[in-house]
């Protein structure tokens, strides 16, 4: 997967979802896009610049504002052999859409046989000064219920190919892009069409002593303190989730017998998170593997506040990380 | 109707045949409604007693190649799209030889092959997924058709205002319709809404709508055809209210004791069984001895369908386990 | 709490719901209901049979088919002083009604500072041939949404006293009421006025090796589990949380380091399910009194089928408790 | 409008009064605008540039004990309910002296005590909400009166639908508005719907509507004056469309070059101050002279308000874990 040929510029994350999309609907005239103001404006984050041009009112539509509406009927449209992609402008309004997306397209398949290849991106998570209607991780919720499957990439390399691997995929997926890293991170990407697998983890960073599980914005945070950590001979092995559900529970759980200690780490509230089911996972499969408590660092069981230094309380921080190691360590 | 009318614009063959489906309507639904009292019947039983010429109407006005999305007393609709009575009562018995194996109950019967989709619960969920199958036809450019519909009660949820609207503003190949029996469940009309007619929801979107005499199949099947071809001519989506009445419980464990007995007589006169026949007397199509040939031919379709069902295997417990997630988009 | 005067006559769960309704609002006139068909005809499942005539069409009002609006109502009302109490006709569609309790009700005092005194009642729960849109457990969702408390009896005692209690708490209060319970199981209850305060677990079996932490409809197969345990010397001790937000992490955590060994057991998906939680939670703060793997007893990640064979194997069963227990009393 | 209409139907004090708040809702707009493009302001900045007259017409309109359920370009309403330029500052800046104390941001603020109910950014969310408590009102017997808005894009939410519906059918005490401004972000209206006007949904819901020039703020208090006498004597609620223009972006970062240039051009000449400085000068109420004398006067307002904010503290980290619950219902 990762014999990459680094030939082009660096792209940005968003770049790097943009171009998955484009490359994507050239590829496959089955791919069209709709949300709320993605044609003429090109989106509230500029994703689809240029699509409506590029491709025609009919593969890219500006939708009235009705998230049950447009995702309801993505759903017909999938069932009817399209493949729809669908915007949320964030991720929060994605709650109008619960019910079409738990009660229609995620049980459409298991009920009778129809299957929804629809993907629903959904620009999540805080550090943006949002408050509590822009900054959301709703991923939890969609996490226990079965029929959906769920992505949530870290990086501009991650972004591109589990979005063109959502796009392929024949159930719904929902793609949590972090509007933190849109600008915030580039690398160089593959010039050849490349997927990353749906269902597969990345050990972003190997080590030896403590695993750190996590996702989306996450990650750089770990990695990050990790390299702190190392300085003080503490060895931190960073598992990127990227797909949250399926769960990749083999990286895990070798992951967690190699090092015996684990840190879970995610944005979305602390209870109920998906950080509770790897720990109930854990605690069954891995139980005598585990040298120590599993320690989850999340947000506290509060909305996203929304003003700066309340926000930043309410983020896990660096500091947070490598508090915890240190801790975890000594144990 | 004006009888003139209706020889001149319905095929001898074509009113038979739907007196023929709402025979076998009838026949089928109250078989099952006398399992259903003999406690044979796994879950509950919602039938279209008194309401059998909508759905055997509409059906009969679609082509092949167009879409259904059934309301949930629309069983003609079923047995027109070849549902057969032993598939029907097998998913009735929870059998593994019903639509769904036993993965849903009643009428939660889907078959992509023949067209009909899979009803939800959720009072108007099905209608954006509907709009959405509509948008593939549109997107491809077929001349392909979308009927949906949902109960005078569905039409008070949020997903009966986007699927509209969404219809409406891009003129999509549906027709959209309300089955107005008088009641959801035990609320009457005026409680439900504060306006004389469901059709006058149309109004609201910029959509034409109709009001039409749900119990008299041939101007079910005439208003049918009329929307029809407006949808396929790219004329855009057509709203269209079925007046008629539940003539027994909102399920058959309800005695309905809040429906005054008048209105149930008066609607009794109404049967739209009894008006097929006077209508097919009338234009001399048959009298007694044919209407009796009907009876014997419906009765041993629906015991060959009894037998078929309780000869069928239930499904296995690990069943459970299948279909969740689609391993391919064609099914 | 439990010094009872046990002087009523024995009364069924769906009677102590019935009854809690009554006092209160017999006790405290902002207390008003609002839901489905719960005036005329007394509610699906007869609850609030004769409410209509004793309280009148503004304490006890018939809505439209809208549980977004009358969820959204319910919570106007609530921050203008009234207490309103809303049916969910099933706990399956409160889906519908999803954006309208985690994006406001549950953040509203957070946010602004006005308190939301509204109850929720959602009758859940399978093994009752309901299919995939009538028997569902959705207390996951809302465990995940900070600002919601969530109750889940399992004895009319408890029905009764917790449903008071939620009446009278400022917060929007979700009360899963099981289905499966309602006529199956009855006992005296006291004559005096009596709540069962939130947020406080109940030990509803002690025993020494074994912790059994589960809700609603399981306790019941949790103390029939039990039962036969004893006689081969495995001595369970059942908690009932009862409330499910906030957990009452002390009862929990005293029972787990007396007995060592835990087994979480609900109706609901096992993925993210309560058990995850209550699992991460152990494996936090509990880690050095474990002396075995944590298990969790749950359904698979399935929509609920609707085919009894189906239904039987997706359930939890006594036999599965057992079979559990047995294994980690001998690791 | 007819001066000499305006001259007996609207007392000077009040013409005046409300000339007043159009210029401190426009200086206090313009300040943040200004400080947000110092890079000073938390958040998103959305105006009601060029619509100050819809918020202050029909907040002059109402009566103190009447409940504003505002939308999120109304600040007029929130200075007439008396929140001063100082403390809306502070919530713009996040600080605790804001009426959110910093937990949510810009226009989100609500005062129970002061009558304005905070809002929701999930556009018509607000509406059941609203619905509701009117629904209190009426239960109460209280002659008091709800206001309630969403925008031309709000309006196609599924959540209008329900609300509309629900005020309908119960005759409730509510004023339902829509500022139709042309846009909702960047998709104009022939995308939202296929009607003319807004006012047309109305009639979906048997609920009386009007057309209201939205620019000119006696229309939309005398209107109002009118719709809120019909919800005050049991007449039931009132649909208003408020026709306007949005003259900034979406919001401040938007230079929305969607928007044709003519079409600004064509609204600017029809400003809100414009038409009432007009108007007050045609009533010989005041001049040139006056209208400076108003100018200082904002300007001051507004300074001493930017003084006040900046002075003020931020809130401390700790402070997000506060208010997720209510303690009482009494706030
Ligand atoms: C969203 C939702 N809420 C509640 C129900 C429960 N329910 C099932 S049928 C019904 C009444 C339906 O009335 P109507 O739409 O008029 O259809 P009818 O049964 O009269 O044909 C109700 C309330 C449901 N299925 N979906
Ligand atoms: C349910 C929902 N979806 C999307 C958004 C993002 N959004 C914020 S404002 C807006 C446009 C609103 O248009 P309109 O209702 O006409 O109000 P205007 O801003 O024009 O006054 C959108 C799409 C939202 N706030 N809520
Ligand atoms: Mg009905
Ligand atoms: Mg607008």
């Amino acid at each position: 997967m990762k014999t990459v040929d680094h030939t082009t510029e660096e792209v940005s994350y968003l770049e790097a979802i943009s171009q998955a999309l484009d490359e994507e609907m050239t590829r496959d005239e089955r791919v069209f896009l709709m949300g709320e103001d993605i044609g003429t404006y090109g989106g509230a984050f500029k994703i689809t610049e240029g699509f409506l041009q590029k491709y025609g009112e009919w593969r890219v539509l500006d939708t009235p504002l009705s998230e049950s509406g447009f995702v309801g009927a993505a759903t017909g449209a999938a069932i009817m052999g399209l493949r729809p992609v669908v915007e949320m402008q964030f991720a929060d309004f994605i709650s109008c859409a619960f019910d079409q997306i738990t009660e229609v397209a995620a049980k459409n398949h298991y009920r009778w046989g129809a299957a929804v290849p629809m993907v629903i991106r959904a620009p999540f998570g805080g550090g943006v000064h949002g408050g509590p209607f822009h900054s959301e991780c709703p991923e939890g919720w969609f996490f226990h219920s079965p029929g959906l499957k769920l992505v949530a990439p870290s990086t501009p390399y991650d972004a591109k190919g589990l979005l063109k691997a959502a796009i392929r995929d024949p159930n719904p997926v929902i793609y949590f892009e972090h509007k933190f890293l849109y600008r915030r991170i580039k690398s160089a990407l593959p010039q050849q069409d490349f997927i990353v697998p749906l269902g597969k983890a990345d050990v972003k960073r190997a080590g030896s002593d403590i695993s750190i599980i996590t996702y989306g914005a996450m990650v750089h945070l770990a990695l990050e303190a990790a390299q702190t950590l190392a300085q003080e001979g503490i060895d931190l092995e960073v598992v990127d989730l990227r797909t949250l559900m399926p769960l990749d529970k083999e990286t895990i759980y070798s992951s967690v017998r190699k090092t015996s200690k684990v840190i879970l780490l995610h944005e979305d509230n602390k209870t109920g998170g998906i950080g509770a089911e790897i720990a109930a996972l854990l605690a069954e499969d891995c139980f005598d593997s585990l040298d120590g408590p599993v320690v989850r660092i999340a947000p506290p069981d509060t909305p996203v506040p929304f003003s700066t230094p309340l926000e930043e309380f309410f983020l896990p921080k660096t500091s947070d990380v490598i508090a915890t190691a240190r801790k975890l360590a000594a144990y | 109707m004006d009888v003139s009318v209706i020889a001149k614009e319905i095929k001898r063959d074509d009113l038979l045949q739907m007196y023929d489906y709402l025979r076998l309507t009838r026949a089928l639904e109250e078989r099952i409604t006398a399992l259903y009292r003999q406690g044979r019947i796994v879950g509950g039983v919602y039938t279209s007693h008194g309401m059998e010429a909508i759905a055997v109407g509409y059906a009969s006005a679609l082509e092949r190649d167009d879409v259904i999305s059934p309301f949930h007393r629309d069983m003609g609709a079923f047995l027109i799209r070849g549902f057969t009575p032993g598939e029907v009562l097998a998913q009735y018995l929870g059998k593994r030889t019903g639509p769904t194996k036993g993965k849903d109950g009643n009428v939660h019967m889907g078959d992509l092959k023949r067209g009909v989709f899979g009803f939800v619960s959720h009072l108007a969920d099905n209608l954006p997924v509907a709009v959405g199958a509509a948008l593939a036809f549109r997107i491809r450019g077929e001349s392909r058709v979308v009927f949906a519909g949902t109960g005078d009660g569905g039409s008070s949820r949020g997903d009966f205002h986007e699927a509209m609207n969404f219809a409406a503003v891009r003129r999509l190949p549906v027709v959209l319709f309300c089955n107005n029996n008088q009641y959801a469940y035990s609320t009457p009309l005026h409680l439900q809404m504060a306006i004389p007619n469901v059709v006058d929801r149309a109004k609201a979107y910029g959509m034409p709508g109709e009001i039409v005499d749900g119990n008299d199949v041939a101007a079910v099947y005439l208003a049918a055809k009329q929307a029809i071809a407006r949808a396929r001519t790219g004329e855009g989506p057509t709203f269209l209210e079925f007046k008629t009445m539940r003539m027994h419980g909102h399920s058959e464990h309800d005695p309905a004791k809040y429906v005054p007995r008048e209105l149930l007589d008066e609607w009794k006169t109404k049967d739209p069984i009894l008006k097929a026949e006077q209508l097919i007397t009338q234009l001399g199509y048959g009298e007694e001895a044919y209407f009796q040939g009907v009876t014997e031919r419906v009765t041993r379709e629906v015991e060959a369908g009894v037998e078929f069902a309780e000869r069928s295997p239930l499904p296995e417990g690990p069943e459970v386990l299948e279909g969740v997630f689609a391993m391919s988009a064609e099914s």
